[in-house]
């Protein structure tokens, strides 16, 4: 993949001033992502990034590549159109939780199940931040906010289940405050042929502070999370001492040295659709990636079909289109 | 046998009875005798309603001649009742003292009750109509009696016998049609014989009773040397932006949600996919719209196809387009309005929201077909526009001509249209994105995958040249101001207006859109009885020919006649502050030559 | 509930024409509803039925009760507003898999998310039936239709998996040929407490005729299709002679006498998230109640909020609140 | 201490720097001591963008006198400059000769670096305006010396002190602020001790430095009798809903989609539950419109809220809405466009859409209100209007007016609006939804719940009386006239149009929405300086006054000053074939009276 191995985050960063608040997650995340860009080695011209409306929207405006900073909750639509004209393309989708699952979760939920080759990172701080804090549909229930000032009382939507319940060939979650994790994720969504979801945790120090601290918090985390690894035991804790088991349709804590202790499958749906059950309410939440399987590539197809046309009738001309069927002459 | 300059014929009957066949049939007939002609389909709202109820009846209704046939006719002379409730659905609209053939058989009891007719219409029909009766459910089945098919499957082939009867009242080749069975159903000879029996059965019968008292002749026309083809608005629509992209050499993309009357361009671009069309159902409007502004930032000649409701949802996505200045053509099938309003009628009644339906200022350039044929030809100029310009184009069709047909004569590719002018930048150093061309305002393309050409764009404000967010006061009033020039600009490439019927005339009709058929041809009539009229049919409504306004100017009677509540007429007053007079119809129906005709002549 | 135990079908009829194709799937709905309404007991008049647009969204033109055949894809919006306006009111939503999934499917799952207690009956004939015959969000893959003459080829949409992914708290299946099953689901979700989605595999008898045959003809669907019924083991066949058991996160087919066969109970997330990846082809598909649980009814809470700051600061005076603050005096 | 008539004052510093918040007390304390007073909020678009720099600037302005304000003024006598970034942002505006007051402490190489400046610009500024320099944080530091709260707490009280500083200079009353920070501090007596001492610290300062040369004096004005309080656009627009619910006795439920600038009419809505208000946040725009028209169809006085590119989203439901003949109001807080535009700004755009952004013939209500006050009033009729005509009503506001605020007298609540005559069928046998009001041909209000007014409605066209659907082409003619004429009708309900200013003038001035401030002040003005002009400001728009036309035709010259194109102007040509000149402005700012003068001044 790596076609350019001199790339840097560097040749990644635009020369526009970043406008987030200080201390916003925001910045965390970008810097990710930029690092994993220029791991991956595609050349800045042969990326395209698309976002929505949103204070984590403006991040295509800092990255050095093409991109669109569209209108609130389309660019999963925008981002159908770039790369089905140019399948060539290394399309981006940057979202955030108002943004993909408000206004744009039904455009998210397509392009999951259209399977189309493009990585979506959405940046979930639980609430909207661009427009001053109003609570969002992955808010927990209680917050309050300036639309919810006695609590909002709604169920949030789990990414994990609602990319599952749309057929995701690709879902992961990770944290803004392990930029190693985060590369990492980013990486490997970006190897995955086919729609790849990642949820990054994401702070808002300035409407929501602290939302995700029980699994993003270097202190905690640990003890809250599980991180996956492809053929690997879901064993968790600051010690590395807990393991997870199903008994009877509900996950049980186990010592890590258990024999039922679960080994992560991302390709097995039924495991995957498990796991995207884990809230961190009912044990820990899962980090990394829940979900992984081939599934055919939207464009793949869509090119395919437009080539075995092309085969089987030639290249279409219009003067032989017009002269085609039912014609006739007047002299 | 009696010489006829025009007739109208209507075929009408159950959703199951194959009119939609016949009329075709009829009309490719036709066409190949040398007759000029106009069609027009009128499907019930539902798939299909009951059988033998009026929701569930279908028509379909030709107008040929042997003189330049501009609309599908105004009232039909001989009506084809396959069913009572085709009679009913149908009746009022037909012409005093016309013909109308009815299949006796399925005249009985439970008919008229299905229909809702509380009694038997025939007797006090026959006092103001020619009615021909006849058995052609039984007389079909009859004449395949050897035939080896079951007995719903012979009574199916009745279409062909209706129009055997048909063919013989107005001299018509059987010809055609039997050539067509034989390509149709040759696979299967039994289906293939008993439908060419049926027409032929038909035929003979009208023959024998001597079914129009006697039979026509209708003339070949005299009609411009060339090769013809039949072709509908939503047909002549898909291919001219196929030809299009051929002329220009850009990928034809088209992003879009099915609605009536619009899918079928959808339908007509995806059977195409050899040449290399690019079509995308997406799961809503918004969503079509949206992909067509990332194929267009992409790079490709991107459309999307809606009507009214669909065209509304599209508001926000294509205001995002007009500020990112790509190219693009967004077409609007319209249908009765407003909400779901009446979606498989005609209505003129989406030209405000195409030029002010978008928040802020927001211009783009909006323009209309006349005719099913001229669809091609704006298909075409929406898209050289869009392209030489970075604008997207709206244009507007309607259910009218979007269904209807007429004979094209096909155009010489080569010469009858100009090249359109691509304006790709070239990579280089420090580009700067919405840099403008001095002379057109237009900014250059700069195709994602292009080395040195990255740029970012967005629908926040952007400075002049860098393209860069800008919340700068006196840069965002340049800003609404160059775009609202470029638009202007655009006068310069498009032609100027024509005035038809008597340029000299004191009163002037104004139209637009798919209403030209029946009004040029009220205009023509006027003039050759000595009512002097002039014809202004506007093609370019955004912006307007720089020529129209003195032209208007020089008229002391202007009257805008639209399938609306006066929205050009509005227009019009406000770009030019005049004073014009209205004639409208909101029935999801087109104008008939007679109503512009009386409109004008009772003076 | 049944607070007018004299209602018949015959009272939730309209006066209007039904006008599907003849041999449609509809009917059978249609009635199977009305029978359904009947019996439940709700008076006509406290009936509100909302659709979008569809062939299956003329729906409430024929009940004789309150309604309202909206715009295509928003009729959970509308009935949204319609039930916390009047949360008396037993509201009905009536969508198709182009209205509920296509266009609507983002409104569809956020009235799954916030849980009010109304009603879904979404017609899945996996087509566009009143606009001719255009492949839907639950076309099988290779649909032939007029926008996909070449076939179709993105994955379609799962209902069950989609109500799963929003957090649907009900969410039941059943077919057009079996108007007992249709009307005992129908009365199931009326009994629920929030919002019940209930998916109806229904022909399409002009554009996608038979789509459904392996399990809705008499003949063959006892093979292909597990009723389920909480409490009861996941036992399926013509002669009832097979059972479902799950084994290393795979479904498997076992005698029906095992000891391994799942116990169906739907009020377990995990269970019915497994049961939701059973597509008929790597298993039978269930029909029944796949999923039940109980869980904060939006409107109850919307209204309590409105209660308790009614409790807290009294019913709220124009002229106090205008007095109430910073105000002066000029004379 | 010298009299002055009237002061434009800003305050100006980084996001974190409170400035709104010393904003507010100056104008609270300016009302409470008798002056006339409007003020404005100019918030950055990023949240919080980078400290010190101009992105991240906020900034207040308050503009109070002893005679009659009616803007926030066109340029400050005096700035706040509580950094170098704030002096670039707003140094253009100050008046030439103006008074600038600038934290020394920030005014550093950093501070100079983070603004962009490329060196130091006090010593030019000193050329053209009086610059006061304080260490207005380390004065404040100092002040607090004995306090216990760390270095940051103290520092961040320097607004205090800086107000402290202006309330010498104007010789403003401490107490209302001293009392205000004891009822907001209370509970930290720490810090409500330190905010206090800050204040009067600055207050001292300014006396011992002599700050503003001498101190001025602004008397009481003129203002009509009566209890009054500060209020801006946005919440005198949710409390103009509240009171005409409980006018009304009707539930009023609100469904709404955050966006800039509407999205405080939801909170303010969401925080008076106990006024049984009913708020939903729904998932966007089409859901919040949708859930209105389902909260209407159920009984409710039902709202939603937006701005430009979230009305264009609402325009398939709205349009369902208009169909259903449903009372509902729309409000739209118009911002900068096209697209996402200038989120942040003011602009008056979106009033074609507004009027025409529909499919088909879709006419409804639109109005707008002219202050932050009248949002009130509005309001009211907004929700009068829509219950008694059963129609969605679009009410227009701006960011300007939104975020604006000024002195609002109370109105007497029992006198001074009528009672909304609720228009409900009661239960009957064979109910007709749609059978008219043969006056006002509004039809009646059928509550889902009620025994015996079952119905059904839709978006299809529908029978005229029965409401079935009807594909008749005579009654969908029949329905679109009626819809348009029960819009007409309205005319008869809402007061004729005043003209102001000198009614008698040969030229007129034009105006709608908020821009009346500095358009009445201008012509006031222009009249005093002799040049005669007369005034009208609409705020029915659609449909207009019934006696405008006959007023404006009254006029030699008309001139239709917007903040937009042209779009009221090319409203007005269109109604009544005039022809307007036009005075526009599109810089994402609103009018200054200066401007307005200048225009019609410069003969
Ligand atoms: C059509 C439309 N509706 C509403 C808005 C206002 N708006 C902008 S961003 C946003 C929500 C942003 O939330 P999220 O996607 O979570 O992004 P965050 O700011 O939290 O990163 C809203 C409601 C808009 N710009 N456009
Ligand atoms: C905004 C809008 N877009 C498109 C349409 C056209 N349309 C009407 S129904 C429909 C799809 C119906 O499919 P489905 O919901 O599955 O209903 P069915 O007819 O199959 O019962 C479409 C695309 C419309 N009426 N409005
Ligand atoms: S408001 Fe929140 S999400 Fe937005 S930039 Fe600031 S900290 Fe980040
Ligand atoms: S088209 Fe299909 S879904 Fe629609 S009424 Fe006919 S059979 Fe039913
Ligand atoms: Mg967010
Ligand atoms: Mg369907």
């Amino acid at each position: 993949m790596s076609e350019n191995p001199k790339l840097t985050k560097k040749d990644f960063m635009s020369d526009q001033e970043v406008k987030w608040c200080p201390g916003c997650g925001d910045y965390a995340i970008l810097a990710a992502a930029q690092s994993a860009m220029a791991k991956i080695g595609v050349p800045p011209h042969q990326v395209c990034v698309v976002s929505g409306i949103g204070c984590s929207s403006r991040f295509p405006y800092y990255v050095s590549s093409y991109g669109m900073h569209s209108i609130h909750g389309r660019a999963p639509a925008v981002a159908s159109g770039v790369k089905l004209q140019n399948p060539e393309l290394s399309v981006w989708i940057v979202t955030g939780d108002g943004d993909g699952l408000s206004i744009g979760g039904n455009h998210l939920a397509h392009i999951l199940r259209r399977n189309l080759d493009v990585n979506i990172i959405l940046f979930n701080n639980e609430i909207y931040g661009l427009t001053k804090g109003q609570y969002s549909p992955t808010s927990q229930q209680g917050t309050k906010t300036k639309s919810t000032p006695f609590g909002s009382f709604d169920r949030p939507f789990s990414p994990a289940k609602f990319a599952m319940g749309a057929g995701a060939s690709f879902f992961a979650r990770t944290i803004d405050t392990d930029p190693k994790h985060m590369m990492d994720v980013f990486m490997q969504a970006a190897a995955h042929k086919g729609t790849s979801l990642i949820e990054v945790f994401q702070n808002c120090i300035i409407f929501n502070d602290g939302v995700h601290d029980d699994f993003t918090n270097r202190k905690v985390r640990d003890e809250h999370t599980v991180r996956l690894e492809e053929g690997k035991p879901l064993i968790y804790g600051a010690d590395q001492d807990k393991a997870l088991c199903l008994e009877n349709f509900e996950f049980k804590t186990i010592p890590a040295d258990s024999e039922k202790c679960i080994t992560h499958d991302p390709s097995n749906k039924n495991l995957a659709s498990l796991l995207s059950n884990l809230d961190g309410h009912n044990g820990p939440i899962p980090l990394g990636v829940l979900q992984k399987f081939e599934a055919p590539i939207y464009e793949e197809d869509f090119y395919s079909q437009i080539e075995a046309q092309v085969a089987k009738k030639g290249a279409g001309k219009m003067k032989d289109l017009l002269m085609s069927g039912n014609t006739w002459k007047v002299d | 046998m009696k010489d006829l300059d025009q007739v109208v014929i209507r075929f009408s009957g159950d959703s199951g009875d194959g009119m939609q066949l016949t009329g075709t049939q009829f009309s490719n007939t036709s066409a190949q005798m040398g007759n000029d002609l106009a069609t027009f389909p009128d499907f019930p709202a539902e798939i299909r309603a009951p059988q033998g109820t009026v929701a569930g009846v279908s028509g379909f209704q030709i107008h040929f001649g042997a003189v330049e046939i501009s609309t599908p006719g105004d009232e039909p002379d001989v009506l084809v009742a396959m069913n009572p409730a085709a009679l009913k659905a149908n009746i009022t609209d037909v012409k005093k003292g016309g013909t109308i053939i009815i299949n006796e058989d399925a005249f009985n009891d439970l008919g008229y009750k299905k229909a809702g007719y509380a009694e038997e219409p025939i007797t006090k029909l026959e006092k103001e109509y020619r009615v021909i009766n006849a058995k052609i459910t039984s007389q079909t089945k009859e004449a395949l009696a050897e035939v080896e098919l079951d007995s719903k499957s012979k009574a199916r082939c009745k279409n062909f016998y209706a129009l055997g009867m048909t063919y013989f009242m107005f001299s018509r080749d059987l010809k055609p049609t039997l050539e067509w069975i034989q390509i149709k159903f040759g696979h299967n000879k039994i289906l293939s014989e008993a439908n060419a029996m049926a027409l032929k059965a038909g035929y003979h019968f009208a023959d024998t009773i001597e079914a129009s008292g006697e039979s026509y002749k209708i003339n070949p026309a005299t009609i411009e040397k060339g090769i013809y083809r039949q072709i509908s608005g939503n047909t002549a629509l898909a291919w001219g932006f196929m030809y299009a992209a051929e002329n220009s050499g850009l990928d034809l993309f088209l992003g879009s949600y099915p609605i009536t009357p619009a899918s079928d361009i959808l339908h007509e671009l995806a059977a195409h996919k050899n040449f290399n069309i690019k079509t995308f159902q997406a799961e809503d409007e918004i969503a079509a719209m949206s992909s067509a502004v990332g194929a267009a930032y992409a790079g490709a000649l991107a459309l999307t196809t809606s009507s009214g409701p669909g065209i509304a949802l599209k508001s926000e996505a294509l205001n995002l387009a007009m500020m990112l200045e790509l190219p693009l053509v967004v077409v609007d099938v319209q249908r009765g309005g407003p909400s779901t309003g009446l979606p498989t009628k005609t209505e003129q009644s989406d030209l405000n929201m195409a030029l002010y339906g978008r928040n802020g200022e927001s211009p783009i350039i909006v323009l209309a077909a006349k005719s099913p044929s001229d669809c091609f030809k704006m298909a075409f100029e929406a898209s050289r526009l869009a392209i030489e310009h970075m604008t997207p184009v709206m244009l507007l069709t309607d259910g009218y001509i979007a269904n209807g047909s007429t004979p094209w004569r096909l155009p010489d590719l080569d010469k009858d249209f100009p090249q359109i002018k691509v304006n790709k930048a070239e990579p280089q150093e420090n580009f700067l994105p919405y840099k403008r061309n001095p002379e057109n305002l237009v900014r250059q393309w700069a195709i994602p995958g292009t080395e040195n050409l990255m740029h970012r764009v967005g629908g926040l404000e952007k400075e002049n040249d860098t393209g860069n967010v800008s919340y700068d006061p006196a840069n965002h009033e340049l800003m609404v101001t160059l775009r609202e020039e470029k638009i202007n600009k655009v006068a310069l490439n498009i032609p100027d207006q024509k005035v038809t019927g008597n340029p000299n005339a004191k009163r002037c009709l104004v139209s637009w859109g798919g209403t030209y058929g029946s009004v040029s041809k009220a205009v023509e009539n006027l003039n050759k009885d000595g009512i002097e009229m002039a014809h202004i049919h506007i093609k370019y409504l955004n912006p307007l020919p720089k020529n129209l306004e003195s032209l208007l100017r020089g008229f002391e009677e202007i009257t805008v006649c639209e399938l609306n509540r006066g929205q050009l007429a509005g227009y019009l007053n406000s770009k030019f502050s005049l004073n014009v007079k209205k004639y409208n119809k909101v029935q999801g129906k087109p104008f008939k030559e007679r109503e512009i005709y009386q409109l004008m002549g009772d003076l």
